[in-house]
Parts: C-alpha cells; structure tokens; sequence
C-alpha cells in the first residue's frame, strides 16, 4: 500500500496490466507522449513504445471501431475519449457495434475492450466539456459501467475492466484526478458489482455515485453534527448495479436519496430510487429524493457552474426534510 | 494477374451460388417466410466474389446490409445462413440476428452490419490486429456508395493510411443509395477518386467483370500483405431489385435494368470460361444442380429447424 | 374530422404546416420521391419540389448540423432520420449542438427543428432497427421529446412540434403508422406537457408511452372483466412531462404502474417512477411496478422479439399482483 | 485582386487587434483570473483576417475552439467577449458559453465550437437558409487540420459539394491537432488534396501573408456568392503557444518555434504596407496604441461587470 493520487492509480493499473498481458494496448488523442489530456497515460508511451500505446487522429469513431474490431479479433483495448462529452460523435461504434456484436452474433464474440473517459464539471470548461453521461450507459444493454470514486477503486476497478471480456465504460471524474489515498502495490481486481458502504448509519440512506460520493460523506459529516446518521453508499460500478446493498440499506435506514452530479431528470438516480420504490417499498417510511443537476446544460461562469453541481448542502436539506 | 482454372471455376460456382441463394430468398420474402428487411445481392455476385477470392481463411471481411453475397463468398455456411434468415436457433446467430447481422468470426466474418458506415472502423481494429501481432492478415471491407458520404467510412480510410493498416476498402458502387442516385449524393464520378484525401491507391473497376474485380483487389491485397498500407478499389455495378423486397423502385427506368441486365456477371464469365475451355456446359450444368441440391439441403435445414425458445432471450448479452 | 391513419395524419401535418409557413422544409434520406422509408412524405415532393423536400445523402450529421444552422437563421427544418437507431452516428450535432447551442450562447439563439425518427421493434429489424431510445433524449436538457400514439395526436403534435421555437425529437412508432383514428382536417396544434387520460378508473394508474398506452387498453379492458378499474395514462410529450396528471391520478387510485417498450433499466419509466415516489409518495399504497423491455438488444426472430416487447399479459400480472 | 488601401490598413488593425487582445489573455491565464480552457490564436492571425476580410456583414462564419481571433476578423466587440471569457454576465453569452462558445447571431458569427468537427455541419445550415431564401449570403467555416479528419467535417464537405452550397472551408493547418502533428494524422501533404474527394477547388496558400489569405478566399467566396458551389482553402501557419494554455509542448522543438516566429504576419504586412507607402511608422503605431486603448476600456469593462447570480442557471434553456 502507498499514497497515490486517483490519476496515478489508474496510470499503476494501465502499466501492471500492460506488463502482465501483452494483448493490452492503449488508444486514443494525445495518449503517447503527451501522456493524455489529464496525465493519466503519462510514461506509458516511453515504456511501451507506440505499437501499444497508440497516437490516433481525432476520429473518435474510428478509434472506438478500431478498438471493437481489434477487441472482436483478440486484442485487449483500452481506449480513452478524451471528453465523455465526444461521446456523440462516435455513439454509433459504441451502442449498435461494440455493446450489441456479441448479441447480435449469436453470443460468438466477445469484446473484451474498456473505452475511458473523464466526465464532470468544476474546471469551467462548460457545457461541451463538463457532462456527467452515465445515464445513456446505464441504458444499454451489452456495456458494462465502472465510476471509481476513490484511489483504490479506481485500480482495482480499471484492472478488473481490463480483464473483462465485455465492453467496459470507465469514467473517471476530472476533479477526483488530484484525491490522494492508500493504493495496494499489487494489481488487484475489485469485482463489479459490488458498492461500497463509505460510511456506516442508521436515519437515511444516501447513494451517491463518482465524486458525489464524497460530497455525501461531507453531508454525513454535517448531519451527524445534528443527530442525523447517514449511510453513504457508493455503488462504484452502475452496471451492474448492487441493488442488494442498497436494499439492505434502506430496509435499515426506511429512507433513501439518491445523488449524483449529473442532470437529474432521466439520470441513474431514477432508476436507483425506482428499483427502491419497486423492492424495497414496504420499508421506507419517507419520500425518496434524488439530487442531481438542475435541467440545464453545464454554464461556464463559476457561480453558475457552482449552481449547477450538487452540494453537500443540498444533500443536508433533504436529509432533514425527510426527518421532518 | 493470371488465375488458375481452378479458381476461375470456383468463382463462377461462388456467383451461382450467390444467385440462386438471393433467387430463393426472393421467392420466400415474396411469399411471406422471412420476417424484417431482405437486402437482395442479384447482379453484383461478381464484386464479393472477385475480392474474397483473392483473401485466405484467415483473412478477415465486414460486410453490409446487403451482405448474403459476401458471406457466401468468405465461405459462409448456406444452411447456416438459411436457418438464421428464418429466425431459427440453428442459424449463425441463433435466431438473433437475422438477414443484417449474419457472422461467422472463426471464418474472418466480422459481421453483415445494419448501419451504413458501421463496418469501416472495424475492419481496421481487425487490420490493427494482424499488424499488431505481426501475422499478415488482410481486410476486406466491403461499402456502398452511399455509405462512401457517411463520416465513419471517411474516417476509418484516413485511420487506415495514416497507420498504413492492411485494409482493403472494396466500394460496391450500384448506382444508388436506396433511392438516392450517386450523382445527388456526391459531386465526384468516381468514388475512387476519394483515395486522394487519403493518398491510398484508388482504382475504379468493371464490377460486373469477375476477373477484373480479382485482379484489381489481388494487388490491393497483396499490398496490404506486405505492409504497404490500404487501397480503395470501386467496383461499378448494379442491384437488380429494388433496395429492399417490396421496394417498387419508382425511382429509376426499367430501361436501365434492362440495360445492366444485358451486363449480368455470371452468363458472362461463363461465356468466357467456355471460350477458353476452362468450363464446359456440362460442367456449368452440374455446378448449378450441385448448388440447387445444397440450397435445398439448406432450406429443408432451414425449415426443419426450431424457432429459439422465448427464454433464449436473455442468453448472449454478456460474455 | 376524417378517419385517417397516423401515416396520413403525420403527412397532413407536414403538408398543411408546408402550405402554411414557405420557411417550412424538410430533409432526409429518401424523404423526396420516395416518400420516406414508411411512407411518411409522401405527395410532399410533387406538391412543394425539391427546394422544400430536399433528400440528402446518407449523412445524418450533416442533415441534423444543416437543420441546426438553418434553423438558427431563421428557417424551420424537419429532418427525418430513417430510424432512430441511427442516432448514434449524429448524437453529437444533436446533443452538444442543437440542444445546447441557445443555452451556450446566452439565449440569443433559437432553433426551431424537428426531428422525426420511428422507434420500435416489431417488423423483425433487429437490434439496429427496432430501438425506443426516448431515454436517452429525456436526459437532454435544451430539446422537446414528444410521442404520439393516436393518428389524432400524431398530427397535433407534430403541428406543434414544427411551431416550436426549440429543437423537438419527435418520435413515432412504426407499428403505429398503420391505425386509424378521427383527425380533424384542420390544422390544429396540441399542446406539449399535457398527458391524455385514455381511460378513467379507480384502482390503478397505468402511465404508458407510445404504442404501449394501446397495450395498456388492452389490459385495462381485461382487468376490468377482473373487478380491477385501471387509468390508463398517455403523456403525449414526455419532455415536458405532465408530472401533475400523474399525481393527480396516483392520489386517487393509490398505485402506478408505468410501462413502456424501451430497455426497462434506465427507461423513461424509472424517471416517472422516481418522481411518483418523491412527489405522491404518501398516496401510494403499493410499490411502483415498471413494465419495460429485458436488458437485451432487440433479437431477430419473432419468438425473440415478441418476448422482447412488453405485452398486456405483462401488465395485467402485474396490476394483479398490485392488488393481491 | 487588387485591395484597396483602406482594406489593408484594416487588415493590419484587425491583426494587431487579434495580437493584443490574445496576449492580454495569456496574461490573465497565467494569473489565475480566467476559468477554464483558452486556446490562443498567437501566429495565425492572418487567417481568420484575410478570411473574414472578403465578407459582407451579412455573411456568416462558424467558428473553433481556437476562436477568438475569428470573433474578433468578423467584427465581434471586444468588450463582450473579454467579459464573456472573464465570465461576466455582461459578456457574449451571459458568462453561459465562455470561451469555446462566444457567439455573435446578429453578427453571423454562429459560435466557437467545443466540438472538433462541430462547426461545419451548422455551416452548411446557415449556407442552405442563404440558398433558400435566394439571399446571396457566404458562410465561412474554420476548421483546424486535426478537425480535417472527424467525420462530421467530410460529411460536411461532402454535402456542400452534393448540393453546391454557399460555403468557403478555411482550413487552419496549423501543423499539430493538440500534440499530434499532421504527418501522424493524415496520409496527405496537403489538406487542400481533399478537395479532389468532392470535386471542389482545393487551394494551398501560406497562411502567414494575409493578402494571400485573402485573396485565396476572396476567390472562394465569388465563387460561392455567384452560385459555384464550396470550395476548401488550405492556409499554412502554426500556433505559437501550446494547445491551450498550460500546455509545455513537449511534442515540439523549440527551432521549429522559433522559425515560425521570424514568419510573424503581422511585421511582415507592416513592413510591406510601409514599403508601398501604405502605412507609416507613425500611423502604425497610433493604430496599436488605439487598440491598446479600446483593449484597456474592454477589460476594464470586464473586470468591473458583475457575476451573474446563481439563479440565472434556468434561464435560456429553451426558447
Ligand atoms: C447510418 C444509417 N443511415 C441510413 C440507413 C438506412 N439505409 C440502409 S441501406 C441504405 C442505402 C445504402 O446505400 P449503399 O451504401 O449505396 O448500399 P446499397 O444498398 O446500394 O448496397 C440506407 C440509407 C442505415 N442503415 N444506416
Ligand atoms: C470531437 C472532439 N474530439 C477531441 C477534442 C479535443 N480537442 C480539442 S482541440 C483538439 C485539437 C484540434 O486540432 P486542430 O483541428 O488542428 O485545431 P487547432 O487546435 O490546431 O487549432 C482536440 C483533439 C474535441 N474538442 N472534440
Ligand atoms: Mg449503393
Ligand atoms: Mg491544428
């Protein structure tokens, strides 16, 4: 175990599966020796040479086809997409070729390929530049959908990806690249499905995804202050989704809110507070609330970009109206 | 390029086989058997043909929505085939599938595609493959002309030049994009023009002539192989029914079918295989009533087989 | 009032909103002489010639960015995309263009568009020919989704859709081209944001989209035969939703159960559910019941795909099982 | 084409303009006072000058992410864009777009892009409403070399070509898309040879002589104007500061910097507009410091502009 930053965790997991598995290999804009947008393929084009770490053009469908067609052959790719918010002009590779080809085949392929991508807002790159897509992920069947919040998670998580033989969506969150924790040495895969309890309680159950989940802890901490005990939940990957454990949760807790940094209407908070108003009806005692970003696109001007990403405050204020 | 007599026959038994199999698809769409859309290859038999007969088993191709043609072509299985046109559990792709998804990966099918454009970026994953591991596998991705204007099929010729990937862009260029004719689509005449944009090697070829579509993509096969990078090759030719069965084809002259008609690949390699003693018309005689009995063979698969069970559903989504 | 189809309503309305405003166009893969894929242009071509009826290559990017630049100056563009499975290849031009391009640039745009696409498996097209992928543009702040499933409404909404000042997704149902309804000849638009009680009743509140407000029929007419009295709700648009007559029905009959034909996990439906259990939680008596297609692309043969599209059945067992 | 003096002079004010403006901003990056990305147009100034140059009021332009210095050719107020970048309500867009996004409607400046490739779909709108309406209006669409080989931007070439639109495509080749030079994205020298994928003129001009830019496009736009259809302007030039700002360049050497540096276009026109007895020392000099004046009143004018208030998120979402 040592301290490192959420962006060099990912960077042990690209290089200790790179060494350990020659298929794998890197693709995607400025990735080589640039080291990608964010820093997180640093080192790996000197260590591994450009046949696996791989400069594209900007042809986002290209790379993803490309990452498809290799992963449909027995390649191992991981491709980064520089901005989730590109994500429109390659949808196509991604939803009707990589998430269906094994379907649609007839179950005789396998894609084993991680597409990465950064998402969020808080660096006022604005509207084109700071989504939270995870939602349209979640929504297509095929895909598999990790959202590491933590150091830790975000090694174990990406190495799991890696050796997964389905399509993987990674997505990282540009302001969590920085957050320091303790990371094992080791290449240790951390199973999907799987949430993590980030903090123990007993009034509300708070699920909150990605960088969220830490703006949650922060609500907790405030609520504690006020005789309010939260369970924090991460689910870590949202496809598959622990249903369970937050069953479990709220069948402790008999109330349940939902937060994520994303836009709120159609966002993965509905289908988290719907599965709860499905399974889990008998036991909550209150309304479910969903936080999430108001119906806008993402402004660029601080104050508002501020207004549109979720605050602990807000998570408090709904905590203390379903207790009162 | 010289072809040797066995090849020749063999490629005129692959074109029969192409027809006879899209006759009889023809026949059962008319007649109600086959659910969803069928995308008919009659007239062009000689483009897949041509390019698949210069590629080895190992050798990869994506294909189309008109894609029964270049499967037969790459080896595909006709009862296999069959039986997925039908939606049975027999099929290629268990019934899941159908018409726009037939594959057979372990024959270097990656895929029929629904998605005009879908195929170019992943015939250069499959290239990007075999450059990586150093064997020297060739692509072969077949597009229409209407699919030349679509974004995914511009990129994935500039990824595969820029990374000189051994890819094999094959243009089947029929005239027409459903109802749309290349002239309203693009300004160019020649789709093989467009290598230009990507400095690849573009040849425009007689795509109803079998022996040139061979030669043409042989050397762009050959190219490929040896790590010079990707061609396109533009084979000019002709669908004879309408874009989809049921499409009335109010779009175009009966007389320019008829004109094409006059162009049909297949008596015309024959022709020329009897002139030159490669075929006699006995031999061409007994190959159609070969593949007549093997389609029949495959239809009565087809029919026997069992629709999947509802419950089938759910399989297959994940690895 | 004429007995029409929702074929002929859909060209109706585009032929009178034509004759009405000459800024009016539209444009698309085989919408000229062809008359569309389904039919839906047809007659329009011959009426207003190939200045106004303008087929384009297949380039759904370049058609979705000429609607997007036409409309900000100043006409109003109805592009058709064939199938709204092909919406992956133009997602960017729609979602960080179209949708955001008012918002970006601080309200001094409009866009007024449309987007036609048929949704829907049920022909046998497979998984690349069948979607419903509404989700996906509720999630979108910036654009309008509407979804008729009457000939009625077809034609009303799209009157609106065209008069809109934003970009509106509209979807229809190709299963649905072929019914008939009354349509008034007229043209009349009908107002978004307001849903359509299809059927009054006491027991239970069936909210269904799309084709699957017929479905629901259906099964509102065999519970009845049962003692069961289902409201059957239509929401027309779902962006914007009619959230009040939702509510306004779930306090009277106490249990919803939401349904459509999209992938369940991440459907319209858990949005739907999620805002039911936060808004009218205290009026339910039961948990919410999403009716939704299975996690799976859309399969090919007919056992596959009819197993795939929710059915009455589904609803009714459901229902059932709301009250047992 | 002959220009007259009073254009030259112009063209040398709007390039100066560019400069100062650009590198006040560098400036305020590198004091922490702007958030967000900020791509400089340092070096290239010509282009977006001679560019806009040969446009009418009424014409349009889309624009890039590297799109300040196009906003500013075109005409846009230096106020509001400084007090859009610093993120003031008064700026282009309400302190909503930033940087990437500032757009001036009535100007016919139809926004800076995010999106690489964004920009010439939109063009393409703007150019069909001209058709339409039988106005006579051009549109102007940049676009980086990295921009060349996203699909949306062939499609867009493509279309412009299929239905001969009013549009001019300046290609700002600038040698690098983020850190990736040309001669690793693209098979082709020259970005104009994609021309030939159309059938539309293809011209290659240096970008660092602004009367060559301009007369280049000038041609284009006659063109255009007069019903001929698209065409595809290549201008050479080369950005001197990183990507965006931050950025340390390890891609580049530091010489081929320096070479650019010494082709700087605006001494260059300076010196030339002073050896044909077009500009003098003096009137040079009054010229930058007018600007050097307007610059100081606009970003006083930013700096003292309020935030917008957190409730304004709601606002201009829809219309
Ligand atoms: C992205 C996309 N757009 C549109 C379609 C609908 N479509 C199916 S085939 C076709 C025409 C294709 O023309 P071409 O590429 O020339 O192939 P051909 O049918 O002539 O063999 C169209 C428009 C599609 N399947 N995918
Ligand atoms: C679709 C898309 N892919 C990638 C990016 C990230 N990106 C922003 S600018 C840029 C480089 C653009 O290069 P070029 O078109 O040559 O313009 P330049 O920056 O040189 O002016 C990239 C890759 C983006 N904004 N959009
Ligand atoms: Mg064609
Ligand atoms: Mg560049």
């Amino acid at each position: 175990m040592a301290m490192k930053t959420y962006l060099q965790a990912l960077n042990d997991a690209l290089r200790q599966e790179m060494e350990r598995d020659p298929d794998v290999f890197i693709l995607g804009e400025d990735v080589g020796q640039f080291g990608g947008c964010f820093g997180v393929t640093q080192g790996l084009f000197k260590q591994f040479g450009e046949a696996r770490v791989k400069d594209t053009p900007i042809t986002e469908s290209a790379i993803i086809g490309a990452a498809t067609g290799a992963a449909a052959t027995g390649l191992r790719p991981v491709c980064e997409i520089m901005f989730v918010d590109f994500i429109g002009v390659c949808m196509d590779q991604l939803f009707n070729q990589a998430a269906k080809m094994r379907y649609m085949f007839g179950g005789k392929a396998k894609i084993p390929m991680v597409l990465r991508a950064p998402q969020g807002a808080g660096i006022g790159a604005a509207a084109q530049h700071s989504q939270s897509l995870e939602a349209w992920f979640l929504h297509m069947p095929g895909v598999k959908v990790a959202m590491p919040s933590t150091p830790e998670d975000a090694k174990g998580l990406l190495i799991t990806a890696i050796r997964d033989d389905n399509p993987v969506i990674f997505l990282e969150h540009k302001m969590l690249y920085g957050i320091e924790g303790e990371v094992p040495d080791e290449a240790i895969a951390m199973p999907f499905g799987q949430a993590a309890i980030r903090r123990e309680g007993r009034d509300v159950t708070i699920v909150a995804t990605s960088k969220m989940a830490h703006t949650a802890l922060e609500a907790a901490e405030t609520l504690a202050a006020d005789g309010i005990s939260a369970e924090v939940i991460d689910p870590r990957t949202i496809s598959p989704l622990d249903t369970q454990a937050i069953v479990d949760s709220v069948k402790k807790t008999h109330s349940l809110i939902v937060a994520h940094e994303a836009v709120k209407t159609g966002g993965v908070g509905a289908e988290i507070a719907a599965q709860v108003a499905e399974a889990a009806f008998d036991y909550l005692d209150a309304p479910i609330i969903r936080i999430g970003a108001p119906f806008t696109p993402v402004p660029f001007s601080v104050p508002l970009e501020q207004a549109f990403i979720p605050s602990a405050a807000d998570i408090v204020k709904a905590a203390r109206r379903l207790r009162g | 390029m010289s072809i040797d007599k066995e090849k020749m026959i063999q490629m005129f038994a692959t074109m029969t086989r192409i027809r006879q199999f899209e006759t009889k698809l023809q026949e059962f769409f008319a007649a109600g058997k086959i659910p969803g859309f069928v995308h008919l290859y009659i007239g062009e038999e000689a483009v897949a043909t041509g390019a698949c007969a210069t590629l080895r088993d190992q050798d990869y191709i994506t294909s189309t929505h008109r894609g029964h043609g270049h499967l037969i072509a790459k080896g595909g299985d006709l009862k296999r085939m069959m039986a997925e046109i039908f939606g049975k559990r027999t099929g290629y792709c268990k019934g899941k599938g159908g018409s726009m998804h037939i594959a057979d990966v372990e024959l270097g099918i990656l895929g029929a595609n629904g998605i005009v454009g879908g195929g170019g970026p992943i015939a250069n994953g499959a290239a990007l493959a075999s450059k990586y591991r150093g064997n020297d596998r060739v692509v072969v991705c077949f597009f229409g002309d209407g699919a030349s204007n679509q974004g995914t099929t511009q990129e994935a010729l500039n990824l595969a030049s820029a990374w000189r990937l051994p890819v094999v862009f094959v243009n089947e260029n029929n005239g027409y994009g459903i109802s749309c004719p290349t002239c309203k689509s693009m300004a160019v005449a020649d789709i093989a023009d467009r290598a230009a944009a990507y400095d690849i090697p573009g040849v425009v070829v007689d795509g109803n002539d079998v022996t040139a579509v061979y030669e043409a993509v042989g050397e762009a096969v050959k190219r490929a192989r040896t790590g010079d990078g990707p061609s396109l090759i533009e084979c000019k030719t002709y669908r004879w029914r309408g874009h989809f069965e049921g499409d009335a084809c109010v779009y175009r002259d009966d007389c320019e079918l008829e004109d094409w008609v006059k162009k049909d690949p297949i008596p015309r390699f024959e022709k020329k295989l009897q002139a030159e003693g490669i075929l006699s018309v006995e031999k061409a005689e007994a190959i159609r009533k070969a593949i007549a009995a093997e389609l029949d063979a495959a239809i009565a698969f087809a029919e026997q087989s069992p629709l999947p069970e509802a419950s089938e559903i759910l399989e297959d989504v994940y690895a």
